[in-house]
């Protein structure tokens, strides 16, 4: 009786390794479409997953972008500055996957710009894995570590549960 | 010229039409190296030679035996005064053949260093995952530009190639024109040489950089010094405003889209440093790092699945409509 | 009269301290001269054209200053730093909130100093995102029964000092790429000026002089860019030094391109002499902060511009920071005094700048006289008195990839925005600063219009062996500091000197401080729920008494962790300041209020 | 059938006599252990030793190299507090007291000698953990500080992996002796446990050094 | 029955390992965990061989889109991994657990079930691999891992996690080999074994052992800091916050280049051996081969800076490293002469592993003269990290290991299965394999010399490198092509090889005096040595060893030097302990490639195992006591 479970058990580790570590190099994942402009928090759309939230090469590039895109020079490493701090739990606009991906693609008031269009939505999702990164929501196995720059936040893989 | 006989066979193309090969030298550094390589090649041929003649000597004159008969332990009495000597002199010989090896080195190293680097042309080299960034220093700062995979060179005049890497450890190494430096995270590296003799040569990553190491190669255009600073010239003036209202189109797709969040085109609000300038993308050759023929079709398929091309690298892919398309692919063609 | 009055101060200073008992007999012809209403008002951010902030009222002083208590308060209800320093004209106190930038108009005839009414811009939310460091403002200016101020977002506004009734507005900046103003407009003849922030994001840095009748825009002069941006007029142009000297320079010491995106606004006090009818001042930081990005000088960048009002034309410029490779803006306040230097009188401009230097120079020509370090710099090695230039320690250039660690002064500067007083009773100037160094990370960055354009990761620390934030009087004509009182944090509020002999500043922990002017011994202090990073002024009200006045209100750049509730954890927060601001307490009063404090 | 033995179909080889020709060498008189070199313990033992003492050089070196490639060190922090870590030094300094006690107790048979010696080392290597405990809190960084604070971090770490795994060492073979079973192999593990103890006290002082006097050496020995 | 006999049932009894699963488990005889090392490893070579050839097939034409460059830079990485830490040290290693016991006359070796433990160890470091890969979480960055390739930011994921807990895996593993067979060599020779007469083989794997103990912990130091940056943020290799990418290099090479002799040096040690064999007489210069085994292995200490020169390095410092590099081909030559003169001087038998032999002068002198001109600081800078180099180190260490360690599999073949392999099918492989190794990897040379870099996933066309690839990969298909056919041999053998014999080869060294497959306890009685080649004196041996216990796993220990009786031990008995002991560090190690905390809950049950491993039962202890003899 046990050995199925435990063959269960071990192809749902096996799974999640392998999601863990696909390169999703092109969009190719279906990701939620894009739930249109100020999207009603609470709505159906509300409730999608973000399609990288497991996977590690999507998480490292979303924060790979955050650098590119200059997202660190308003939020830095997660303290905020200019922007919010990204490392709390406090969420203005909401914690959900398709809040974090909104307020990317739209902006909000408060001086978040939109960059919707400017960046692709594919990447965005990846910003927004990131970004669930940077506040410790992430597993630790699939967040990214400690990167080639000065830091002195906790990496990433161990703000989880503080 | 060809050092190789088998290049005929080998389809390799003749020197300076993209030639990638170390045994043709285009300048004094890669000669120099050559000029090392050749007696180093015959001296350890030789030796190579030498023992193999030995070892047949030695089978074709020593006796056989069969599995079952006995062996002979008479060495351990006699001293073999013969075999001393022999061994002696091979040995004596390797020791001085190695060190006229190390002499010669050491002398190449000398040769190397010397290169006359007053009044060279100083290029800030940056590589990244997976392209090179060519920054064209000058003491007047107005002057520099920057570029991207293709390295332009006037001949005869020398250059110190000053070299940083952005993120991992690269390598740039163009054979024809001088051995390879390292490109290393936190170490400023200067690579000097000189092409003597025009034409085009293929550079390649040398360091395992990651999934597109494979596809980042540069183009080196040594060129007359005329032509060079025409081509300099060229470079620095910004991007000319497009002209039809395709191309119009697709400089406001550019500047208002994705592009410019990576790209840089002189003269317009594009200003961004994580991916190739692209102030003259139309006059180069090839896109991609020397991975695809700067060709219409293949620009517009690069432009929207650039990772069907070259997998993993970092430009997005995009759903782009078969007008932005065309639209962008008409202003970047006007890029010259 | 304000003009005639602030070149009095200032030609009282000619009299040396040793002969301090000339001076009151100048105070006498003062007063005597100026109405006595004058004294009475604070019709501008910075007290005075020579930006001084000395106030000639003497009723509280050293020897009652003990009893001083809050007169009155102003609950603004308006959260976020609060830097501006309050005016009155007129028995109206006038007050300019941080983002929404509320204007109001308090009647102190009136007990409890009732509002007389209350502006709402409404600016932009959209530049909460934009404003480097915090969402402050700076102050406003009264001329002709007018309030001048400009919202974050750079409209600037006339309103009727009476009614609160708008009267023209004029949107200067360009929100979407970055550009903010934060700074206190200076009225001078009938020119508004304003300059603007955004060196962080990329912006082309300008000072804007506006027809205070209609609100048209007079001239605009860029920081950067060619010589007929940057108003400067070769037949009318003679900076002292030969390396500020040559055509277009705002573009040939930039690499191409760069100059558009170059920063060097100009959000600092703006100064002017009447007599030689200049204005002056600073020009801030070149963008992107790391300096390998722009080879070359970046003029006009971190330097002083001497401008005709008139017509906007450059008079002189001198830079206090060529090529500046730490976020050393140079706008920091330029006061104007007449000195006994050397022997002989001269006019003199003073300016404690971010690089350490308390620099004084020649206000004719831009001729640097003296320029002493007030705090330990490693970043350079001094000034060449001969060639101006200051000599930069290569070992602190930094480089890209590549972490340069304890850079001193910070980002911020040895003192950063916060305005300093002179005293022209003690001859003293009154510096309130900061120790901090920096441990910094220079990467290439993307200029992407709207966002920050650094490429740096910076994160402060206080200076070992010393306290992070300090007061300082220090002496021009000796070129040495008096003394010095720590202070925990960062001395992020102006200073207020009296004729009182008293010095009053306050702390981003939220004590607003008397010291004694000459000694710096601390004679009275007073808690008040949040930290201080206003300007203190001092008016006599209508009932003829002294009073005192400061805003509290943490934020600005040295208090946005508490400001805007940044994650601790991360030292680069702030660009940095987070680092070395780590145990700032939460304020107790989360809205910016107005104390006003009077003797009982 | 003979030994060594044929097989029939082979080729056949060389003679190879019985042996029984010979004088052959009766080793039942040989004693069934011996203490030192002559132990193949010993030889272990100074196997891992020269292994660890490998890491702990190149760990060492490893230190000197990142202090030379900046020009501060620390880089950004005091240096640790001296007092854990010398107190430390003297109570290991101490510990050899009961250690050679230990050893020279086994190497007499000195049940009762060894037992007493191997379980004071056992209690004195307790101290040595629990100062370690002070000493790691006040190393003034942490490991992901900066590099300074890594590389002090692990020197510290892999030293207090050792201290760690001789305590328990120490510790089971000091229950052993009191539980049984005994015989003269046992002296010879206490023996050889002395020698292994007296290298974690050796490689102790040179990494003491390191850890607490470098990052005070005055600048000008700096590179 | 004899009394020999009678003594020798009963000591096959004592020395036997256990039957049943258990047994499988507990068993520490080191010929069966040789005989599992060596099957593992070859095992691992196989794999390896296998990602070799996609590689090549990817490989074989410009273009090419069999592999993608991420399944490529996985299949490249497994490779070089499997073939440096899976295969050749741990077969160099295993071989030697097998063999040396025997040479030296000893009926076990030292540390028996530390020697289990590193071998179940050292399985599940390459099955943890193994599986890593088939789940697609394969290292990716090389097998050199460069930092920041294989650092935090640039490897997501627990990809080079996994490949640097292989690292200590294998390390752990190779260093308590180490251990064990210095401490087997200089205490458990038999008696008259005296150092100048210890087989050249035996002296090969002590210097190798030697250099292992001093090289590999630099190894496991660089891994440890990287697992470190890459789990918990230290920043060794973060150049922002005092870090150096370059001290990985230091690191690695610092064992990397000693590794390579780690291989090299055991297979000088089968050259010497088959060469004596096949020429029948003893090796000419003994006490010069055993110098230049010593000189080789401390040069390869003084030349792992010649993996770095086109780094930053001072050009006097890489001036000083060429004239090591160079100065290692001395040893070299010195043995190479001294082979060539044996071979002269002697009487050739012409059996398979002296063709296996023979091709050594071929191979690994273009290997060896390649290796120089790398180590010529211009021409490396041209070639170093091109297809040049790719030929050069598989022609050094094919050519120098791989070809006599299947020399060395036919020679003692027969000693460990008791059958001889065909030499027909033997000889097919060898002309194969040397036709095959040629044909891939020579063309490489010029490939390198053409421009080509290393670890390119794929090539244009315009640099004319097709027709090369395509020979290459030719070259490769005929290689697999040899080793199918010698898959048939080793099958065709175990099934109906002939009969060995003791001595099929006529051999000089002891492990042919014993009984092919040799007996449970190797020497029933443990023979007095004379001299360095005994089988070949007409009096072997000056008599043998009495008195010591049947019914326990009884040994003899002699003085290092000259192998005078010292004492009587006990070797300790089969037991599951090690294996045990080997799950828990497995569940440790692996555990902290997800958390560090599993260093600290981690280390729970190897304590555990460990006690129990070591805690001594009161019988045996009862058993011992009756054979105690206090010194």
């Amino acid at each position: 009786m046990r050995c199925p479970e435990l063959a269960c058990l071990a192809l749902i580790v096996c799974l999640a390794g392998c999601e863990r570590e696909t390169r999703h190099f092109t969009a190719d994942v279906p990701g939620p479409a894009y739930p249109g402009p100020r999207a009603q928090t609470g709505t159906v759309a509300g409730r999608a997953e973000n399609p990288y939230a497991r996977n590690a090469y999507a998480v490292n590039e979303g924060k790979r972008l955050f650098r590119w895109y200059n997202c660190n020079g308003c939020h830095a490493e997660g303290g905020g500055g200019m922007g919010v701090p990204l490392m709390d739990a406090e969420w203005r606009y909401g914690d959900r996957p398709v809040d974090v991906f909104t307020s990317i693609h739209d902006g909000r008031p408060d001086g978040m710009p939109a960059f919707g269009g400017r960046v692709t939505d594919d990447q965005i999702w990846r910003l927004a894995a990131y970004v669930r990164a940077i506040e410790g929501r992430v597993a630790s196995a699939t967040a990214p570590n400690r990167d080639d720059s000065l830091q002195e936040a906790k990496p990433e893989t161990r703000r989880a549960g503080q | 010229m060809s050092g190789l006989p088998l290049a005929a066979f080998l389809d390799t193309p003749p020197l300076g039409e993209l030639s990638q090969d170390a045994l043709r030298a285009a300048g004094p550094q890669a000669a120099a190296t050559l000029a090392l390589w050749w007696p180093t090649l015959a001296l350890c041929s030789a030796v190579l030679l030498g023992i193999l003649i030995a070892l047949g000597y030695a089978l074709a004159t020593s006796g056989r035996a069969v599995r079952s008969a006995p062996g002979d332990l008479s060495s351990l009495a006699n001293r073999e005064p013969g075999l001393v000597r022999a061994v002696s002199v091979g040995v004596a010989l390797s020791t001085v053949a190695l060190l006229g090896l190390v002499a010669a080195s050491a002398a190449t190293d000398r040769k190397l260093a010397s290169l006359d680097t007053a009044g060279a042309l100083q290029v800030h080299v940056i590589a990244h995952q997976w392209w090179w960034e060519f920054e064209y220093l000058d003491a007047d700062v107005t002057r520099r530009f920057v570029t991207a995979n293709e390295l332009h060179l006037p001949v005869g005049r020398a250059v110190e190639l000053v070299l940083d890497a952005d993120d991992v450890i690269h390598s740039l190494w163009i054979p024809n024109l001088a051995g390879k430096r390292d490109l290393i995270p936190g170490h400023t590296q200067t690579l000097r040489l000189r092409a003597d003799r025009a034409g085009v040569y293929r550079g390649q990553c040398a360091e395992y950089c990651g999934y597109q190491h494979a596809n980042m190669a540069l183009r080196v255009v040594a060129e007359e010094p005329g032509a060079f600073t025409a081509w300099a010239d060229r470079m620095r003036a910004p991007a000319a405003a497009p002209a039809t209202p395709l191309a119009q189109q697709g400089r406001a797709i550019f500047e208002n889209g994705t592009c410019a969040m990576c790209h840089t085109v002189s003269g317009t609000p594009a200003a961004a440093k994580h991916a190739p300038d692209l102030t003259h993308l139309a006059s180069r050759r090839r896109l991609a790092a020397e991975t695809l023929e700067n060709t219409h079709d293949l620009l517009a398929r690069w432009i929207s699945r650039p990772n069907a091309l070259k997998p993993g690298v970092y430009m997005p892919d995009q759903a782009y409509s078969e007008s932005d398309v065309q639209a962008l692919t008409a202003y970047l063609e006007t890029l010259k | 009269m304000i003009t005639l009055e602030s070149s009095l101060i200032c030609t009282c200073v000619r009299a040396p301290l040793r002969a301090r008992r000339a001076w009151p007999a100048a105070l006498l012809l003062l007063h005597a001269l100026a109405a006595s209403a004058v004294d009475a008002e604070w019709p501008m951010a910075s007290g005075d054209y020579a930006n001084t902030r000395y106030s000639t009222l003497a009723d509280i002083d050293t020897s009652n200053v003990g009893t001083l208590a809050e007169a009155f308060a102003f609950d603004t209800g308006v959260e976020r730093g609060q830097e501006a320093a309050p005016i009155v004209v007129g028995g109206t106190l006038y007050l300019l909130t941080a983002w929404p930038n509320v204007l109001y108009a308090l009647d102190l005839t009136r007990p409890g100093a009732a509002v007389k009414w209350k502006f709402e811009p409404h600016p932009a939310p959209r530049a909460q995102g934009e404003a480097c460091c915090d969402v402050v403002t700076r102050g406003i200016a009264y001329a002709d029964g007018t309030v001048f101020m400009v919202t974050l977002d750079g409209q600037a506004i006339a309103v009727d000092a009476a009614t609160g009734a708008e009267r023209w507005r004029t949107p200067l900046a360009d929100v979407a790429h970055g550009e903010t103003v934060t700074m206190a407009p200076l009225v001078v003849k009938d020119r508004m000026l304003v300059g603007n922030s955004g060196g962080e994001m990329g912006v082309r840095g300008w000072l804007t002089a506006l027809d205070t009748h209609t609100g048209a825009v007079a001239w605009r002069a860029y920081s950067t860019g060619p010589d007929r941006d940057v108003l400067i007029n070769h037949s009318r142009y003679a900076p002292f030094y030969p390396t500020d000297r040559g055509t277009d320079l705002g573009v040939a010491t930039w690499p191409p391109e760069a100059w558009k995106r170059g920063g060097g606004g100009a959000w600092g006090f703006v100064s002017y002499d009447p007599a030689l009818d200049l204005l002056y001042y600073g020009t801030a930081n070149p963008g992107p902060w790391n300096p390998e990005q722009r080879a070359g000088d970046n003029k006009w960048t971190s330097g002083v511009f001497a401008r005709r009002p008139g017509d906007g034309t450059a008079a002189w410029f001198y830079q206090w920071s060529p090529h500046d490779r730490h976020d050393y803006d140079g706008i920091n306040e330029m006061m104007l005094l007449d000195l006994d230097w050397q022997g002989a009188r001269r006019e003199v401009l003073v300016h404690p700048d971010r690089n350490g230097y308390v620099y004084v120079l020649d206000r004719k020509n831009g001729e640097v006289l003296a320029a002493d370090p007030f705090v330990t710099v490693n970043t350079s090695t001094g000034v060449d008195l001969k060639t101006g230039r200051l000599q930069y320690d290569p070992g602190k250039d930094p480089r890209a990839g590549l972490t340069i660690r304890n850079v001193c002064p910070a980002a911020p500067g040895a003192k950063d925005w916060q305005p300093s007083a002179y005293s022209p009773r003690t001859g003293l100037l009154y510096l309130p600063h900061q120790h901090l160094c920096h441990d910094a990370q220079t990467y290439t960055t993307s200029y992407i219009a709207g966002t920050p354009f650094l490429g740096v990761t910076a994160q402060m620390n206080g200076m070992a062996g010393t306290s992070r934030g300090a007061f300082t009087a220090w002496d021009p004509l000796a070129r040495r500091a008096r003394w010095t009182l720590p202070e925990v944090f960062p001395v992020w509020s102006g200073a207020l000197a009296t004729a009182g002999d008293l010095v009053f500043y306050g702390t981003l922990d939220g004590w607003f401080k008397a010291v004694d002017a000459r000694s710096g011994k601390p004679l009275w202090q007073q808690q008040t729920g949040s930290g201080i990073i206003g300007q203190p002024m001092a008016y006599r009200g209508p009932d003829g008494r002294e009073y005192v006045a400061i805003m509290s209100g943490v934020g600005g750049w040295a208090g946005a962790v508490s400001s805007g509730c940044l994650d601790r954890r991360d030292g680069t927060a702030a660009l940095g300041f987070v680092g070395a601001m780590k145990d700032l307490p939460m304020p107790e009063v989360k809205t910016g209020v107005l104390h006003v404090y009077a003797l009982p | 059938m003979s030994d060594p033995k044929f097989e029939p179909g082979a080729e056949p080889a060389l003679p190879i006599p019985d042996g029984d020709g010979g004088t052959d060498l009766d080793v039942a008189v040989l004693p069934s252990f011996g203490f030192g070199h002559r132990s193949l313990m010993w030889w272990g033992t100074w196997g891992m030793i020269a292994i660890e003492g490998t890491v702990f050089a190149l760990t060492i070196a490893t230190y000197f190299y990142l202090r030379g490639q900046g020009t501060q060190w620390p880089i950004a922090e005091p240096p640790p507090d001296l007092l854990w870590g010398t107190l430390n030094v003297l109570v290991f300094l101490a510990s050899a007291v009961p250690n050679q006690a230990a050893k020279r107790a086994a190497e007499r048979y000195d049940l009762a000698g060894a037992r007493r010696a191997t379980l004071g080392c056992a209690a004195l290597g307790m101290v040595l953990l629990i100062l370690r405990v002070f000493e790691f809190r006040h190393l003034n960084c942490r490991w992901d500080t900066d590099a300074y604070g890594s590389v002090v971090w692990t020197l510290l770490g892999f030293h207090t992996a050792h201290l760690l795994t001789d305590w328990l060492d120490t510790a089971v073979l000091g229950v052993m002796l009191c539980t049984g079973p005994i015989e003269g192999k046992r002296y010879v593990d206490v023996s050889e446990n002395a020698m292994y103890w007296y290298f974690v006290l050796a490689s102790w002082l040179p990494i003491y050094g390191v850890i607490y006097w470098v990052p005070r050496l005055p600048p000008v020995l700096s590179p | 029955m004899s009394i020999h006999d009678t003594r020798s049932a009963e000591l096959e009894a004592t020395w036997r390992d256990p039957p049943g699963l258990r047994g499988v488990l507990s068993a520490v005889n080191h010929k069966t965990i040789g005989r599992r090392f060596i099957v593992t490893a070859f095992s691992f070579f196989v794999a390896a061989g296998i990602l070799a050839g996609l590689m090549r097939l990817q490989l074989m034409h410009p273009g090419n889109t069999v592999l993608g460059p991420d399944r490529y830079a996985q299949i490249f990485t497994m490779h070089g991994t499997t073939m440096m830490f899976l295969f050749a040290v741990p077969v160099m290693q295993a071989v030697a657990v097998y063999v040396v016991p025997l040479m030296i006359g000893a009926r076990s070796i030292a540390f028996p079930r530390l020697n289990a433990y590193a071998f179940w160890i050292y399985l599940f470091g390459g099955v943890m691999l193994y599986g890593a890969f088939l789940l697609n979480v394969g290292p990716d960055a090389g097998w050199f891992a460069y930092v920041p390739l294989s650092g935090p930011a640039y490897s997501p994921g627990k990809r080079v996690d996994f490949w640097a807990q292989m690292i200590t895996f294998t390390e752990l593993s190779g260093l308590l080999e180490a251990v064990i067979q210095i401490t087997t060599i200089f205490k458990l020779r038999a008696p008259g074994m005296t150092l100048n007469r210890l087989p050249l083989y035996v002296w090969s794997v002590l210097v190798t052992n030697f250099m292992i103990l001093f090289a590999m912990p630099a190894v496991m130091l660089s891994s440890t800091a990287l697992i470190m940056d890459r789990l918990v943020g230290t920043h060794f290799y973060n150049p922002a916050e005092g870090g150096d990418v370059l001290l990985w290099q230091h690191l690695f090479w610092f064992f990397g280049h000693p590794e390579v002799y780690f291989i090299f040096v055991p297979a000088l040690g089968f050259m010497s051996t088959i060469i004596a064999t096949f020429s029948r007489r003893q090796i000419f210069g003994y006490t010069a081969m055993v110098v230049a085994l010593i000189a080789t292995a401390f040069l390869a200490f003084g030349l792992w800076v010649h993996h770095m020169f086109a780094t930053n390095l001072p050009e006097l410092g890489k001036s000083f490293f060429t004239a090591v590099s160079m100065m290692i081909a001395i040893p070299s030559a010195v043995q190479i002469f001294c082979w060539l003169a044996t071979l002269k001087t002697g009487r050739l038998v012409m059996e398979v592993p002296l063709h296996f032999v023979l091709a050594f002068f071929f191979i690994l002198v273009v290997g060896g003269l390649t290796g120089v001109m790398l180590a010529a600081v211009p021409l490396d800078l041209q070639v170093h990290d091109t297809y040049f180099v790719v030929a050069h180190f598989h022609y050094v260490l094919i050519g120098g290991a791989v070809f006599p360690l299947v020399g060395a599999f036919y020679y003692w073949f027969p000693k460990v299965t008791g059958r001889m392999l065909s030499g027909v099918l033997g000889r097919w492989h060898f002309w194969l394999f040397f036709a095959g190794f040629n044909l891939t990897f020579f063309p490489m040379h010029v490939l390198g010399l053409l421009g080509m870099p290393r670890r390119v996933y794929t090539y244009p066309a315009d640099p004319g490198w097709g027709a090369l690839n395509l020979l290459s990969t030719v070259g490769d298909w005929i290689t697999g092509v040899s080793f199918l056919l010698f898959a048939l041999n080793v099958w065709r053998a175990l099934a109906r090889g002939m009969p060995a014999g003791a001595n099929p080869w006529g051999a000089p060294t002891l492990e042919w005096a014993t009984s092919s497959p040799p007996h449970a306890a190797n020497f029933p009685r443990v023979p007095l040595v004379r001299g360095v080649a005994p089988l070949w004196l007409a009096e072997p041996y000056a008599g043998h060893v009495r008195g010591l216990a049947d019914t326990q796993r009884e040994v003899l220990a002699t003085t290092v030097l000259d192998a005078a009786p010292d004492h009587r031990m006990i070797m300790p008995t089969p037991t599951i302990w090690p294996f045990l002991s080997a799950v828990a560090t497995t569940m440790l190690f692996i555990g902290s490639i997800f958390t560090p905390w599993a260093v600290v809950w981690g280390t729970v049950p190897v304590a555990v195992a460990l006690v129990a491993w070591f805690w001594p039962t009161r019988a045996e202890t009862a058993e011992h006591l009756a054979l105690e003899k206090r010194p």
